[in-house]
């Protein structure tokens, strides 16, 4: 009994988190600084669309992240969020002439209402439950749009394109647009860094460990998982507005089909789920794969494109389960061992 | 002072009774065994203490509050730290993020729970798996490492079932330590343990469960010369 | 019977046993003991096939079953009584039994095999419609040892039996254990409780990180003044 | 030698794959005629070959897009078209919603955008300047279906009264939908039951269910080939036989549709812009149905014909800028005018009006009669007398 | 409404929902036994009924008589992507191996239009066509002939779980792959076994459909989420509760879609669904 150890805090500044992480920041922070400069280099508009389509399509993997991967709930119904963000800027500006920016804010901020109205029963289903019941409502949700006939039912909604500008959110060219989807991609970065660095991010990975572990720790799963549900809808829902404004024209099929929400986990799964960069990095090697294969072997109609596209998700799936970043980290695992044991002398 | 107290606790699992009207009382600062056969209920009584089943009759009180009917989430918050029987890890944290996660119940701030938590591992002597997988530990590792994270949420009581399950008497005797420095901190522990070696010498009390019924109720010395006991539990030796 | 040499097991690169070299003699009840994390289970693992052997070699009745999978080692008559009991929590005490057995075919053997299980531990008679995973865990821990007496092995191995048994009972698995191996069934146990393990054991190995550092009957081990001071706590 | 690129944008994977290709054969045909001529068809525009005359005999090169049915895809691949690629026209894109994204990005970059088949009215009700579209529009083919009820009653004596409308649940369907109740409601007809079902569905008993119930005399019917089939099915084996099936085009004039349904595809009416048998009366169409037959082993359908022309009308219009400028196509193509003779459709030629609409263009209803489609309305250019009503399910040898 | 539109309705859901049943005891047996959803689940009807129509097409037989090929073929592609593609993913999680059937979904239809071009076929002349009228009301005979068969099926799926050693293996496969090892269980084999008989059940309900339902690629899309809804609501990996669930999918279908508007029908058994799930969140024969 000599060593008697204190229960209560040292005052003292605490430990560095993790030293490894030191690279990976020098690497952000280089990203960041390069993603600014991208449309100078980039001039041709199709390529810097493509690149507009992994910021958004990035962002959408950030937020689905928050929940799906750092909280383990996974949800493939997201893109009801997509969806209502997409659907309350458009109706906000085309019927009261709303601005646009109000409307992606109102969009988010009734998107996490919505999460907290589908989240309040579903969270009580666990695994692949709550999986299906979140792409039951997502459904639900497409069924009601496309028969609202205020909302354009089917028929969907083209957004005018009379006025342009910063105010109006619309531009002819795509410059705006990209910085717009960064701006929103970092900002989307940021929540998540700073839930992943506070006790929520914490929480999260307890949640998705260990439920009833996490439970006799004080944590309430139904809060914890609202919370991470709620912050994860608003931001999908701004990613929703900033399609409207890019396509300028929405209709059910195109922002509450199916095949978003997929999307959105199969972005943050190729990087690595639970990840901060992991949905970044999805987003990059997807939409690239995406992109690629539609455009060398699309023309065909033979569905060539399909079928690279699809074998490639699956060698990534089976070779590469933790996603990019596991493969990352996993690299770096295997050389500081191969380095320890060469210094034990093994 | 009774810090906790059992009050005619009955849990029923349809046909099976796995507690019968049980009452007894743990002491502040006080470290209390609960022994018996397998299968006599004691994991099911941390249950019920710890929220994770209502009792089917009787009441629990903590402090003088009433906490049997609350959540596990709430009875953590009033003062109850468990263990699990099986070790329920957050196996893709570190060793001290599990612990982290239990002193975020406290201080929010993720630098002083960290510090916290290093103090803990280092008090249940899991010190150097800190920054490792707790995924990789073993099972009797993985049982410290959930006494480290229950002392996180800094309990008034604190349960621990069978965390000296699996140590060989040398271990045995530095988990007893453990325990001790534990009471020594006014935490009371409510300990479920097979390894009697473990439980009797520093035990203020011993509850015997037997069948879901309590049998008996006393010092250590007194309880291990019960012929009830003997009979039931101890065995002849 | 069993012969292991220079066994080397590794978990993601890092290694958890590196040269384990025993031997289980025909009819034989061997104890290998050993503090926290040193490599015992992971030893009986790579026995019985769960975890992959990096070197080394495994002789089971003079055959080589290092590349052998797991689930033919049982019907050569080798079965491991997991840590952690490792039931099949969604299914009921008997069905647990039965497919204990899943690699014998009489039905009435079988049956006279479960019947031998229940008088053993009545208990599991009693709950046999119940669902394993909601056993109590000393309850479990008999149907693990009983499901692992169904494949009628020539070897047993057994992690850890008396975990969380009641002391009145741990006696009597240890009873059983030398029963089952005076009726010919070689038994290589791991075991906490080290003056009862080796008190019945023919010999005894000690393990530490990874390696065997000392061998011998286990009397001999019981009076050792090294074993006696690390880990008996005299 | 100059090469002009044109890129075209189809679902050439996805649910609408099939059609996609047919028109991708189309287009391709119209290119290799442009570009090398045939003797088949004398009178059609540039049978000559050897490119188009005032560019110096450029070639025409299609840069081809798939758009998979998605909207978005369809906008990125027009952007890439005319940036990458650096297309001086786009042709495309069949589906309504993908037109609307497509066209709207070459509205930006001022680039022309021929549509040759998408129906949807609002399409050309956007003030466009770039946006052109050959084929008449729902509003029409609607109009058509009324006018039709007119001629019978008054040819025949029969008496069209109750109305039902089955209609899928999308763009297409919902706009067919509002124009059909308008309509009947305007030219006194009564709609006794609406129905608007959910595509790809996996059965459509509950929606024949109802639509017995209602029991309507005609029904007017929009679906993708799946559901047509399916319907028809459903229709015989409930025993549901109204006066006539009226359809809107799409499922029920793929060529894949008769073949499946053999003869129980008999006696539906649906709208067309286009059918072989009109040959009668224009020598041009049999001759490029020839061309397309010997090629593909298919013949054309409404689809792949309109394709056809869209691409022979941008070819038209290039050829007379005489320049590959995209606003001097502009002018070229709002100054259009195509002569009846001169296209395989029965339209009366194609000439755009200020919203980039053919004012010449019209819609003729075919029966299918043994296994055919038949021209039967409008009646002066009817190869076929129309049966009406369509014989009872039981009724049927 | 008449009584014999209710009958006539109740009738048709409960045909259709026989199918949904035999697509989702597939579903659910590679749930049971693995806890992988399988997104390429509708992708093995769509071969099964291209299977039942090159048979046709080439062979003139009737998918009918060809059925047990046609299963003995989709088993043998069960196995075969098994062992090629999921035995790879077994330790993996949960959501790559969601990520995983969903790249095997999209091969498969890339896949079938690559080969078979993205026409729509069909079965003209099958041995089972038309109706028949009963009492009154009418039934197609193909729909009829195809919910004797999933039921037939369905029920030797259940009697092969229960019954036989390799049932029980099985499931003490599901439950603990290293477990059952210990217990000299070929746990691969089980796997490849779940795989084989979840690809054979949707390859014969492929079968039974060719007979009055398009063939396309993308037909798998059509039937996918209903399955998934069936296999949930019984509860996953249950087998009785996959055919109680399908029935009573098919049954409310067709029944809401008819009262209370057809575009609403999958709304409405989504809704229902949902509600179910509430009250019982492990479905309705699921272990908690
Ligand atoms: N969910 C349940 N359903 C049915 N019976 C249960 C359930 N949980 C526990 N039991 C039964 O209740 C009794 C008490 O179990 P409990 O786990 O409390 O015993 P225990 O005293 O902790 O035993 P051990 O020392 O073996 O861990 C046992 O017989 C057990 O089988
Ligand atoms: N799944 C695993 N992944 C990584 N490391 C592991 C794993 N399992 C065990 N280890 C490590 O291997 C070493 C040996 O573990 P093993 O379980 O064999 O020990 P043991 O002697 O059985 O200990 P105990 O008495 O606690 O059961 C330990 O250091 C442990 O941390
Ligand atoms: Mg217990
Ligand atoms: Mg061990």
């Amino acid at each position: 009994m000599n060593n008697k150890t204190s229960l209560s805090a040292s005052t003292g500044p605490a430990p560095a988190p993790h030293g490894k992480s030191r690279l990976g920041l020098i690497v952000s922070v280089v990203a960041i600084i390069a993603a600014f400069f991208v449309p100078l280099v980039v001039d041709s508009p199709a390529h810097q669309n493509v690149a507009i389509l992994i910021l958004m399509a990035a962002q959408m993997g950030v937020a689905w992240n928050i929940v799906g991967g750092y909280a383990g709930q996974v949800s493939l119904g997201h893109v009801a969020f997509y969806g209502i963000g997409a659907y309350t800027s458009t109706l906000l500006m085309t019927q009261w002439g709303i601005n646009p920016w109000l409307g992606m804010l109102a969009g988010g901020v009734l998107a996490a209402v919505i999460s907290v109205l589908i989240g309040w029963p579903c969270f009580r289903l666990k695994g692949h439950y709550f999986t299906m019941a979140t792409i039951a409502v997502a459904e639900i949700v497409q069924i009601i749009f496309t028969n609202w006939e205020f909302a354009g039912a089917a028929v969907g909604i083209t957004l005018p394109m009379d006025q342009q500008g910063w105010g109006a959110l619309i531009f002819s060219s795509k410059v705006p647009y990209y910085y717009i989807a960064l701006g929103l991609l970092l900002l989307t970065l940021l929540a998540n860094l700073l839930i992943e660095r506070s006790y929520l991010g914490y929480y999260f990975r307890a949640i998705k460990d260990e439920p009833d572990a996490a439970r006799s720790l004080g944590v309430n799963l139904g809060t914890y998982k609202q919370v991470a549900f709620a912050v994860s809808s608003f931001f999908t829902a701004l990613g929703g507005s900033l399609y409207a404004q890019k396509e300028l024209y929405i209709d059910p099929t195109s922002v509450l089909g199916t095949g978003l929400s997929i999307k959105m986990a199969l972005v943050s799964i190729l990087g690595g789920i639970g990840t901060l960069a992991g949905p970044v990095i999805g987003a990059g090697v997807l939409t690239t794969i995406d992109e690629g294969t539609r455009i060398l072997f699309g023309g065909s109609g033979l569905g060539t494109d399909l079928i690279i596209y699809a074998a490639l998700i699956i060698v990534i799936a089976v070779y590469y389960p933790t996603g990019v970043m596991g493969w990352i980290k996993n690299f770096l695992a295997r050389r500081n061992a191969r380095q320890a044991s060469l210094e034990k002398g093994e | 002072m009774t810090l906790l107290h059992v009050k005619n606790v009955t849990k029923k699992f349809g046909g099976i009774t796995a507690n019968q009207d049980v009452s007894f009382e743990v002491g502040a600062g006080k470290i209390v065994g609960l022994i018996g056969p397998n299968g006599a209920g004691k994991t099911t009584m941390f249950n019920c203490i710890a929220g994770y089943f209502p009792p089917t009759a009787g009441e629990i009180w903590l402090n003088g509050k009433k906490i049997s009917g609350m959540t596990p989430e709430q009875c953590a918050r009033a003062g109850v730290g468990r263990t699990f029987q099986v070790a329920r890890t957050f196996t893709s944290m570190t060793a001290l993020e599990n612990v982290m996660v239990g002193a975020f119940l406290k201080d929010r701030h993720v630098g002083r729970a960290r510090s916290i938590s290093t103090n803990l591992l280092n008090f249940v002597n899991l010190g150097r798996f800190r920054d490792k997988p707790a995924g990789s530990m073993t099972i009797s590792e993985q049982r410290r490492l959930a006494v480290a994270r229950a002392l996180a949420v800094q309990p008034e009581l604190l349960l621990m079932d069978e965390v000296m399950a699996g140590l060989n008497p040398t271990e045995v005797k530095d988990m007893v330590d453990v325990v001790l420095r534990i009471r020594e901190k006014g935490i009371s522990c409510l300990i479920v343990e097979h390894v009697l070696e473990g439980i009797m010498p520093i035990a203020d009390a011993i509850v015997v469960l037997d069948y879901g019924k309590k049998i008996a109720d006393g010092k250590p010395a007194d309880v291990s010369n019960n012929p009830q006991v003997i009979a039931a539990y101890l065995g002849e030796e | 019977m069993l012969e292991v040499r220079n066994l080397k097991v590794s978990y993601d690169g890092v290694l958890a046993v590196s040269r384990v070299n025993l031997q289980v003699g025909k009819g034989k009840l061997v104890a290998l003991v050993g503090g926290n994390g040193n490599g015992k289970s992971t030893t009986l693992r790579a026995i019985a096939g769960l975890n992959a052997a990096d070197e080394g070699e495994i002789r089971f009745n003079d055959t080589e079953i290092k590349n052998v999978p797991a689930h033919k080692r049982v019907p050569m008559g080798l079965c491991l009584v997991p840590e952690g009991r490792r039931l099949f929590a969604r299914l009921t005490v008997e069905r647990n039994l039965e497919l204990g057995a899943y690699t014998r075919d009489d039905p009435r053997e079988i049956q006279e095999s479960i019947d031998q299980i229940y008088s053993l531990f009545p208990i599991l008679k009693e709950r046999r419609h119940q669902l394993a995973g909601t056993m109590s865990g000393g309850e479990q821990q008999m149907l693990a040892i009983g499901r692992g007496m169904m494949s009628r092995p020539k070897l047993l191995l057994l992690d850890e039996p008396s975990w969380g048994i009641a002391p009145k009972f741990v006696a009597k698995v240890l009873d059983t254990i030398q029963l089952v191996n005076q009726q010919g069934v070689s038994v290589l146990l791991v075991e906490q409780s080290l003056h009862k393990a080796l008190a019945i054991a023919d010999y005894g190995y000690v393990i530490q990180t990874g390696r065997i550092v000392m061998e011998g009957t286990g009397q001999e081990l019981l009076n050792n003044e090294d074993i006696k001071k690390a880990y008996l706590g005299l | 030698q100059q090469e002009i690129k044109i890129g075209v944008i189809y679902p050439l994977t996805g649910a609408a794959a099939s059609t996609g290709a047919e028109m991708k054969h189309a287009l391709e045909l119209a290119a290799d005629i442009i570009n090398n001529g045939t003797k088949e068809a004398p009178t059609l525009p540039f049978a000559a070959g050897g490119g188009l005359p005032n560019l110096k005999g450029a070639k025409i090169k299609l840069v081809f897009a798939d758009h998979q049915g998605n909207p978005q895809v369809g906008a990125s691949e027009a952007e890439r078209l005319i940036t990458q690629e650096k297309v001086v026209a786009l042709v495309g894109a069949y589906f309504s919603n993908v037109t609307a994204t497509a066209s709207q990005v070459s509205e930006r970059y001022k680039i022309p955008f021929l549509n040759p088949e998408s129906s949807s009215s609002t399409l050309t009700q956007r003030n466009f300047k770039y946006f052109f579209r050959t084929t008449p529009h729902d509003d029409l083919f609607v109009h058509n279906f009324f006018q039709f009820f007119k001629d019978i009653e008054a040819k025949k004596g029969v008496k069209v009264k109750q109305l039902g409308t089955f209609n899928e649940n999308t763009l297409w369907g919902n706009e067919t939908t509002k124009l059909e109740t308008k309509l009947s409601q305007e030219m006194g007809y009564n709609v006794v039951k609406t129905i608007t079902y959910p595509a790809k569905s996996t059965q459509l008993t509950s929606e024949v269910q109802t639509l017995k119930a209602a029991n309507p005399q005609v029904v007017m019917q929009s679906s993708y080939l799946g559901d047509a089939i399916l319907s028809m099915k459903t229709y015989k084996e409930l025993g549901f036989s109204p006066d006539m099936i009226l359809a809107n085009n799409a499922g029920f004039t793929d060529t894949e549709f008769r073949r499946t349904l053999g003869k129980d595809a008999d006696y539906v009416i649906t709208r067309e812009v286009w059918s072989p048998d009109l040959a009668k009366n224009n020598p041009l169409i049999k001759q490029v149905n020839d061309l397309f037959n010997s090629r593909y082993k298919i013949d054309f359908t409404g689809n792949s014909a309109r394709t056809f022309t869209g691409l022979m009308t941008i070819a038209d219009a290039i050829n007379r800028a005489g320049s590959v400028e995209p606003e001097a196509i502009r002018k070229a193509l709002i100054e259009t005018d195509i002569p009846g003779s001169k296209l395989i459709m029965p339209w009366k030629g194609i000439k755009f009006d200020a919203a980039g609409q053919n004012t010449l263009g019209s819609g003729i209803l075919v029966q299918i009669i043994d296994g055919k489609y038949n021209t039967v309305w409008p009646f002066d250019i009817a190869t076929k007398d129309v049966v009406w009503p369509m014989p009872k399910w039981d009724q049927r040898k | 409404m008449s009584f014999e539109i209710v009958l006539q309705t109740l009738a048709s859901g409960l045909l259709i929902g026989l199918i949904y049943a035999l697509v989702a005891v597939g579903l659910t047996m590679i749930f049971g036994v693995m806890d992988i959803v399988n997104f390429s689940h509708g992708e093995f009807l769509m071969f099964g009924m291209y299977s039942s129509f090159w048979l046709y097409a080439l062979y003139a037989l009737d998918p009918l008589f060809t059925l047990p090929l046609t299963a003995l073929f989709l088993f043998g592609l069960g196995v075969m992507v098994y062992k090629l593609v999921i035995s790879k993913i077994i330790n993996a999680p949960m959501v790559s191996q969601l990520f995983t059937t969903f790249g095997l979904m999209l091969l498969f239809r890339g896949i079938a239009q690559f080969l078979w071009k993205p026409d729509f076929r069909s079965v003209d002349k099958s041995v089972v066509s038309g109706g028949v009228s009963v009492a009154g009301f009418q039934i197609g005979l193909p729909q009829v002939v195809a919910g004797v068969g999933a039921i037939l099926v369905t029920a030797g799926v259940y009697l092969f779980l229960t019954r036989t050693k390799a049932g029980a293996a099985l499931e003490a496969t599901a439950a603990d792959k290293d477990a059952a090892r210990l217990m000299g269980i070929d746990s691969q084999k089980m796997f490849a076994l779940a795989w084989g008989i979840g690809a054979a059940c949707a390859g014969v309900a492929g079968a039974l459909l060719s007979t009055f339902f398009p063939i396309f690629p993308e037909v798998g899309a059509n039937f996918i989420l209903i399955a998934f809804v069936v296999v949930n609501l019984g509860g996953f990996g249950s087998i009785i509760g996959a055919l109680i669930a399908g029935v009573l999918v098919g049954v409310i279908e067709v029944m809401g879609g008819f009262l209370l508007g057809p575009q609403y029908k999958l709304a409405i058994v989504l809704a229902l669904f949902l509600a179910v799930l509430m009250f019982r969140p492990q479905g309705l024969l699921g272990k908690a």
